[in-house]
């Protein structure tokens, strides 16, 4: 039982990396750099791949396994322990973190090789994992938020990487204000939360909430609460605004972060609050239908956008949308389980277009592409099969997980005809724009100088990556396929425990085995059929006539524009929140406060302190023996006052 | 046998401390100056002691431990520079080392 | 009178005082003596032969000469220092004997049971390594208030020297105290009793060998004997820091000096040897009477010697010596005091042994550079006696050893 | 008139004469020897009150360590008959009268005190030696931190001598 008494080791390397490079790796080699961090991170998920074996030697009464280090903070009855849990949500997130992780960091060594910073890079990814690690396993909601939060440092840092680049400054912090937004809430709620009911850690919150009645205010308000934080993070509705302009850091982090592991941080708290949630189905409603929404909606923005990373952003959006709705309608199985998957497949898409722009020579734009197909294959290949994944065509990842989230949205406890609609209707934009996107960069003829750029193929190791994403986004769905499928349902069976709390309590549905299997093959089958759809829409769009989305966007002009331009989202924002936030800030906080008062008190203070010294300083003879004697003056004075004390004592 | 009051201690630690205080102020040579500190810590020391007999603790003696230690340190230190300050000045009249002022 | 019947122990004390002083000043004349035979034997000489029978005399011969001489006090010297300084080295170097236990056995004065021990304190090492701390002061001072150049050097130089190897004297002394568990001398003799394979004595120069070598260093440098007797080394500061002292004045330095020998060879004695402790198991009783044999076997030797030999007034003395000698073994063998003797026997020939091993020293081996000796003492003994230490440590936390 | 009085009143008197001393002493090495002086006695106090242990250390590293540094750095730098200059002032005039005060002071408050202390168990405390071995497990258990703090403290101020008092070649 190494692993399990000492969770922490799983968090010391990627930190020690993160360390090792920061501290030393300005001046080493690359391959030492490369070593260190590549090394650090593969014994981190070696480590993981261990805890998994002694987990599985746990019996039931032993999950979930906590393990408290030391008492991290006590104030009053407030006593934070920084302590880390492992239950079979843990491991699935543990394994797909530590394990993308790594296969990124291999990637970044080819992608960044010619980039500035290297050794930086290194150390800001590492130290990522290692927030992300402990979000992960964090016991208690306040060891939650500090992962929270560093993998919100570890992402501004990482966004605004080129740090020259006036953009990617500025995208970094946008991401770190707006996430800053959510996690205000995310604050009150913890607060909230200890406030009902007077522990932060997961296992007794759990236990108080079972004895909790359902649906009352308080609860609601907590989860709504802790779901602001969700959207900040998540990039829902309405705070999605920072992940498209995030796409200004390196693709590898684009991967990383904002695809496969930070952005999802949000389903995961949710899915972890889970008995919590279940108790509000208010809360639970809310969480749907912003999902809902959000899938849709960025959906539409996907439809538009010319520059590869964008359109693979708003997908994201889009997915985690689908997460959430998988959540809302207390699926949180099939949300995690959509969650590793897309970690898989998105995260594959990431660096495949990585790959593609190291090929064309850092070229974004889809329109200044085309005809790769042949020249860089292995790309083509696994992005294609990526976007199978994703548009959830069997057998590839995406269908099993989204497929479920679909069903429960139609059939499950919480069912609801209207997200399940506005979903399909998202899973058709999405299979379109996927399409779109293989078709514009791989098809057709090139759009690029041809004597310019040599598109050439990427270097082994971040080939090999593709290769192995592509290979899970492929299989990766059978852990879950159903059992009319063919399959043995082991996600949900494994994840069973931990969501045992919210299942008892969902409202049952009546329906008879065979209704329910005829049911859910209908409803895969639509949700293929809907895929080909959209395959078939991109396929005449694209291939077939490629005039039609130009007519297209003459006849539509208007919802063209305003789709072209997010919907004016940011417009707005800039209009609503950030002048005025901004002009408070200059004239009242900044020149008013700040230089007022502030300053003025510290420069009256420096003056009267000048003037005293002058008085003063007469005193300093610079004979020891006077000082001395000042010394004895103050003993005998501090003596009596002691003395007039001890009076009063007595 | 009866003991001796503690406050009879307690009394002449304060008497070696005064006499302490006078010495620190009233001699001129820095290494007896010096020595003057260390009265005062002896007379402290002597403090610590008849307390922990008065309340029979050990805490007090193992304060005179720490007592003793750190004034060994201080010694060594506080010598090594009385010697560089008399290489400096040639003088070990603390009145004529006199520039630390404004 | 009334206070003193008030208080026995100290008339026991004081009598207990007066012995041990009589006894230890004798000792000392005689080791004079004693390190001159054994010195000119090794370069083949006779040494002193004239005064008395095998110059047995010559040690009174010198006290008298010692007291007779002109008591020459340089004009410039600080009086009062130059006068203390002999003092403090003597009486501090004989204060220490007053710690030494010579054995377990309990006597009777006045009626008063006592034992062989004039101060049996608690912490009795602490308290002797304080008292050999302070006696630096008599080097010290007396180089300094002699005023003049050779003695300050000397004093300097034997003030560094003591310093420099006191630190590594008590390390090397606190691995046994780690053994022993005490600081009490005869609890830490009581704790080497027993046997190994019931025939090699359980002393500590067994485990703590390192510590001892360490240890007779230490002790050698610290009594600024040869080869560390740079303080009066005679070819670089004529005399050192007793250059300026003469007649009785000296003699007290002298004596300081072979008192602080015969103190650190007790200590040796009681710390790695056992102490007062037989080397024989006690189931072989017949080595209750090696004490009378041995000083019979002596007295018939010096017998024969007497009647072969000697001639005039040298056969009375050393026919007195003898008569002595045979009187004392008989009462040695005397069922009542046989017991108390063992203990001071057995301890007092451990002590010899070592004395006669400082004699052979100063006899064989030539003396350091000061450097040298620095760098010796803080480079090789400090940090031997500091691994050694640690050793024992570990040696007891991963318990390999029962503590005593 | 017992001996525990006796031996308090004796010693304690050598003590004060000895801080006289240091103060009336012209050459710097009288001081010390006065200090050492009043050191031992109050060593001997220290067993009176039963703590062997602070005693023997209070010899071997006050007298014996401390002070040996001093007389041997007044020996190194032949430190004569002090010069008595008196250019501060305020040292010359109210130097005496605080010094007084404050040890009048004091001693009105640590005698209170002490009385306190005394009634507060029992008038006059027995005088039981201190056990070193309880003293050293509180040493290294309670009071392991500031012990090892010390020890850092100790090799600081060893460096810093050396590098103060090295000739920088």
């Amino acid at each position: 039982m190494l692993l399990l008494d000492h969770l922490w080791i799983i968090l010391a390397l990627p930190l020690a990396g993160a360390a090792i490079n920061g501290l030393f790796g300005k001046n080493w080699p690359k391959s030492a750099v490369n070593s260190v961090a590549i090394g650090s991170v593969s014994l981190a998920f070696l480590a993981v791949a261990e805890l998994v074996r002694e987990f599985s030697l746990l019996g039931a009464d032993q999950i979930p396994w906590v393990k408290s280090y030391f008492t991290w903070i006590t104030a009053g009855a407030f006593r934070v322990d920084f302590a880390l849990r492992v239950d079979q949500l843990t491991i699935v997130m543990l394994l797909t973190v530590s394990f993308v992780g790594m296969l990124i960091h291999i990637y970044s060594t080819g992608y960044m090789e010619h980039e500035g910073g290297y050794y930086r890079f290194f150390s800001y990814l590492n130290l990522f994992m290692f927030f992300m690690l402990t979000l992960v396993m964090a016991a208690n909601i306040v060891v939650m938020f500090v992962g929270w939060e560093g993998v919100g440092l570890c992402s501004y840092l990482l966004i605004g990487f080129w740090f020259l680049k006036k953009t990617a400054a500025d995208a970094g912090k946008k991401a770190f204000i707006v996430t800053r937004l959510g996690d205000f809430g995310f604050t009150v709620g913890i607060l909230l939360l200890f406030w009902t009911f007077g522990t932060v850690d997961f296992g007794e919150i759990f236990a108080k909430a079972s004895q909790h009645p359902v649906g009352t205010g308080i609860l609601t308000s907590i989860c709504l609460l802790l779901f602001t934080g969700a959207i900040g993070k998540s990039a829902q509705l309405p705070l999605y605004v920072w992940l498209p302009d995030a796409m200004e850091g390196p693709t590898p982090v684009s991967a990383l972060i904002h695809a496969a592991t930070m952005v999802t941080a949000g389903v995961y708290m949710v899915a972890r609050m889970n008995p919590l949630f279940s108790r509000a189905p208010i809360a639970m409603l809310a969480v749907a239908i912003v999902g809902a929404a959000t899938a849709f909606y960025s959906a539409t923005i996907g439809l538009v956008q010319t520059d590869i990373k964008k359109v693979l952003a708003y997908s994201t959006v889009s997915q985690l949308g689908y997460m959430f709705l998988g959540c809302g309608v207390g699926a949180y199985a099939a949300g995690i389980f959509h969650l590793m998957t897309h970690a898989f497949f998105k995260g594959l898409l990431f660096l495949a277009a990585g790959s593609v722009i190291h090929a064309i020579g850092g070229e974004q734009d889809m329109q200044k592409m085309g005809g790769l197909r042949k020249k860089i294959p292995v790309t083509y290949w696994t992005m294609l099969i990526a976007t199978l994944a994703i548009t959830g065509l069997p057998p590839f990842a995406g269908f099993f997980s989204k497929d479920e989230i679909l069903y429960s949205a139609f059939a499950g406890p919480y069912a609801n005809t209207i997200l399940y609609g506005v979903g399909l209707a998202a899973a058709l934009l999405t299979s379109f724009y996927m399409f779109r996107l293989i078709f514009l960069t791989f098809f057709g003829e090139a759009r690029y100088d041809e004597h310019k750029v040599h598109a050439h193929e990427s270097p082994k190791n971040m080939l090999v990556p593709l290769v192995i994403l592509a290979i899970l986004s492929t299989v990766g769905g059978w852990l879950a396929a159903p059992k009319l499928l063919g399959g043995e349902d082991y996600f949900h069976n494994f994840l069973g425990p931990v969501f045992a709390a919210a299942d008892k309590l969902a409202p049952a549905v009546e329906m008879n085995e065979a209704a329910a299997h005829t049911l859910e093959l209908e409803l895969s089958g639509l949700a293929v059929v809907i895929a080909l759809i959209g395959f078939f829409l991109a396929w005449w769009f694209y291939i077939r006539s490629p005039k039609t989305p130009d007519k297209l966007a003459e006849s539509l002009r208007g919802p063209y524009t305003v789709l072209l331009h997010k919907y004016y989202v940011d417009e707005i924002y800039l209009a609503l929140i950030v002048r005025p936030l901004l002009w408070i800030s200059t004239n009242v906080l900044w020149h008013g406060a700040d230089e007022g008062v502030i300053d003025g008190a510290v420069n009256g203070t420096g003056r009267v302190a000048r003037e005293a010294g002058g008085q003063l300083r007469e005193l300093q003879s610079g004979n020891a023996r006077s000082y001395a004697t000042w010394v004895v003056i103050g003993a005998v004075g501090v003596t009596a006052l002691l003395l007039g004390l001890w009076r009063v004592v007595r | 046998m009866t003991a001796v009051p503690i406050s009879y201690y307690l009394v002449l630690s304060a008497v070696l401390f005064g006499l302490g205080v006078v010495a620190f102020v009233f001699k001129r040579n820095i290494i007896t100056i010096f020595m003057a500190i260390e009265l005062m810590l002896n007379a402290v020391n002597l403090a610590f002691v008849a307390f922990a007999r008065a309340h029979n603790q050990l805490d007090g003696l193992v304060f005179v431990f720490f007592v003793i230690v750190v004034a060994a340190a201080e010694a060594a230190v506080g010598l090594a520079i009385v010697i560089t300050i008399v290489q400096n000045r040639e003088s070990l009249n603390i009145e004529r080392i006199n520039l630390l002022k404004f | 009178m009334e206070f003193i019947s008030q208080h026995p122990v100290l008339v026991v004390s004081l009598v207990k005082i007066v012995i041990l002083l009589l006894v230890a000043l004798t000792t000392l004349a005689y080791l004079t003596w004693f390190e001159r035979k054994v010195v000119a034997h090794i370069q083949s000489r006779w040494g002193p032969y004239y005064v008395g029978a095998h110059g047995l005399l010559q040690p009174l011969a010198d006290g008298v000469k010692f007291l007779f001489k002109e008591d020459v006090t340089p004009p410039s010297s600080d009086k009062l220092l130059y006068i203390l300084a002999p003092f403090l080295a003597l009486s501090l170097a004989l204060t220490t004997l007053a710690l030494i236990p010579f054995g377990p056995a309990t006597i009777y004065i006045f009626g008063q049971p006592t034992k062989l021990i004039i101060a049996n304190v608690d912490v009795s090492l602490l308290f002797l390594f304080a008292i050999t701390s302070i006696g630096v002061y008599g080097v010290a001072l007396a180089g300094w208030s002699s005023n003049s150049k050779y003695p300050l050097l000397g004093g300097l130089r034997s003030s560094a020297q003591m310093i420099s190897y006191e630190v590594a004297m008590t390390l090397s002394v606190v691995g046994v105290l780690l053994v022993a568990g005490s600081f009490n001398f005869n609890e830490i003799i009581e704790h080497q009793a027993g046997y190994y394979w019931n025939f090699i004595p359980r002393w500590h120069v067994v485990p703590q060998i390192v510590g001892f070598l360490c240890y007779m260093t230490c002790a050698v440098a610290e009594t600024n004997r040869v080869p560390f007797d740079l303080p009066e080394g005679e070819t670089e500061l004529v005399a050192g820091f007793h250059t300026e002292y003469s007649s009785f004045k000296f003699a007290m330095f002298f004596m300081a000096e072979y008192a602080n020998m015969i103190t650190v060879s007790c200590l040796a004695t009681i710390l790695f040897f056992g102490g007062w402790l037989s080397p024989f198991p006690d189931s072989w009783m017949w080595t209750q009477y090696i004490p009378g044999a041995g000083l019979l076997l002596l007295g018939i030797y010096l017998a024969y010697d007497t009647v072969r030999n000697m001639r005039g007034i040298a056969r009375m003395q050393l026919a007195v010596v003898t008569i002595l000698s045979l009187g004392i073994g008989a009462l040695c063998l005397l069922p009542s005091v046989m017991p108390v003797v063992q203990g001071p026997f057995w301890f007092l020939s451990k002590v010899l042994v070592i004395l006669f091993f400082y004699v052979l020293t100063r006899g064989t081996l030539p003396r350091f550079r000061y450097d040298q000796l620095m760098a010796f003492g803080w480079k090789l003994l400090l940090p031997v006696s500091l691994v050694n230490l640690v050793a024992t440590a570990a040696w007891f936390v991963y318990g390999w050893v029962k503590q005593g | 008139m017992s001996l525990p009085f006796i031996l308090f009143f004796v010693f304690a008197f050598i003590a004060v004469m000895g801080a006289v001393l240091l103060i009336l002493a012209h050459e710097p090495i009288h001081s010390a020897l006065a200090l050492i002086l009043v050191m031992v006695s109050l060593a001997v106090l220290y067993l009176l009150l039963g703590a062997e242990f602070i005693a023997a250390v209070q010899i071997i590293v006050y007298a014996g360590a401390i002070m040996v540094l001093f007389v041997f750095v007044i020996m190194l730098l032949n430190a004569g008959v002090e010069e008595r200059t008196n250019w501060s002032k305020i040292a010359k005039y109210a130097g005496l009268p605080l010094g007084i005060f404050l040890l009048l002071e004091l001693a009105h408050f640590l005698a209170r005190s002490g009385a306190g202390a005394t009634t507060a168990n029992g008038p006059g405390a027995s005088n039981a030696a201190f056990s070193t071995r309880a003293l050293s497990e509180l040493l290294f258990q309670k009071y392991l931190f500031p012990f090892e703090a010390t020890s850092i403290l100790i090799l600081i101020a060893i460096l810093g001598a050396l590098v103060l008092a090295k000739k920088d070649s």
